[in-house]
């Protein structure tokens, strides 16, 4: 009995999808935002008259190897769980 | 919803936490020694999740006995 | 006059509970993410094989002496406050 | 309610600054030089809020007289 | 088409102005706190028994120059989306 | 109203980062050098917002070309 899923029900599929689809959007940008900010930190130190390839392909790796870091962890997540209920039970609670 | 929540809060924050120390300089791609790093450090953060957990539990169960 | 007091007023009183109930765990929710963050900082430098005791004792005091601050520091508030009405003014303002 | 949260977010805020400043590794009791670490620091945050305030206010203020 | 503005149409006026000005407020308030902890770790790096005149000073200072600082980053941005639309575009994707 | 929001985060994160970087101590004025630095600082840091972008999107187009 998802509430927010219950009043959906009444919606218009189509807002519904719009809906769907900005939230998604959201997620994106925002998680744009948090690895810019982050691969900044590790990749332009001192900014200078223009984004060198150096510093480029560090951003690029950057967020692949952050991408790499996250599913990596999901992943792993979702193994561990499978194997010792004890943490999803603490979450859960 | 909560629970959800609270998932995704735990793991973005212990993403960015492993990430921050397990990839000096971001390479051509996850290496070995770099993934032993971060399933290190996730295993940690989750210790510390569930001993800080326990603590702020305990904790406050105190202070309701001595009201 | 507190619009979201008044706004509850003709909610179901079980509704209510269960809101109050879900914000209560979502605030300590919170609070546990926050603490984590901090005193994995102050105790865990260097994450190893498990978590040893040292480093558990350390989480421990950690959250008990963050308590121990946010309750210090709400009681000293709330003296000063007594005393001096000028901050709460321009934090009402 | 923007009051209650503005003080909320102040509260909590100050509260990660001083423990962060005075607590250096958690003992199992705030003891006396932390205590007055915390009242010394959380006093000059609240005049470091009261400054700010003041100063972004008469700026403000300065800006709409200049329109 | 503003969902929210539409949304806003049939709502009495002086709640229409209450909200926008709460939300000033909110903003307001949201700035304060954080110019203030970055003021803060500007110019009061070890608190002592007052607030000394020269930390006062820098904070003040501190705000002004922030405040400089946002002016002049949104009124470069202005120009330089009129001259290059990639940037707005890649934006508003 | 997202777009809005988006952009607005993006002048918060820039602003705060920039800041910090080009503004040792705050003085009676931007001065021009300090006008230079953030200006440079901008301009890298909305460099690196579209590298970010780009690199993402295109991770996320050959995943789902993976699927």
């Amino acid at each position: 009995m998802d509430p927010s899923a219950s009043g959906m029900g009444s919606v218009d599929p189509r807002l519904r999808h719009f809906i769907e689809v900005e939230t998604q959007k959201q997620r994106f940008q925002q998680l744009v935002h948090q690895m810019t900010e982050l691969c900044w930190e590790k990749c332009v130190d001192k900014p200078g008259p223009k984004l060198d390839s150096r510093a480029e392909a560090c951003l690029v790796n950057c967020v692949e190897r952050f991408i790499d870091t996250s599913r990596f962890i999901v992943k792993r997540l979702e193994q561990t769980q499978k194997s010792k209920a004890g943490f999803s039970e603490s979450l859960s609670d | 919803q909560i629970a959800v929540a609270n998932a995704q809060e735990l793991l973005q924050r212990m993403t960015d936490k492993c990430f921050r120390k397990c990839i000096g300089k971001p390479g051509g791609s996850l290496d070995n020694s770099e993934q032993k790093c971060i399933a290190m450090c996730m295993d940690r953060y989750m210790d510390a999740w569930n001993t800080v957990s326990r603590a702020y539990n305990s904790r406050l169960q105190r202070e309701r006995a001595n009201m």
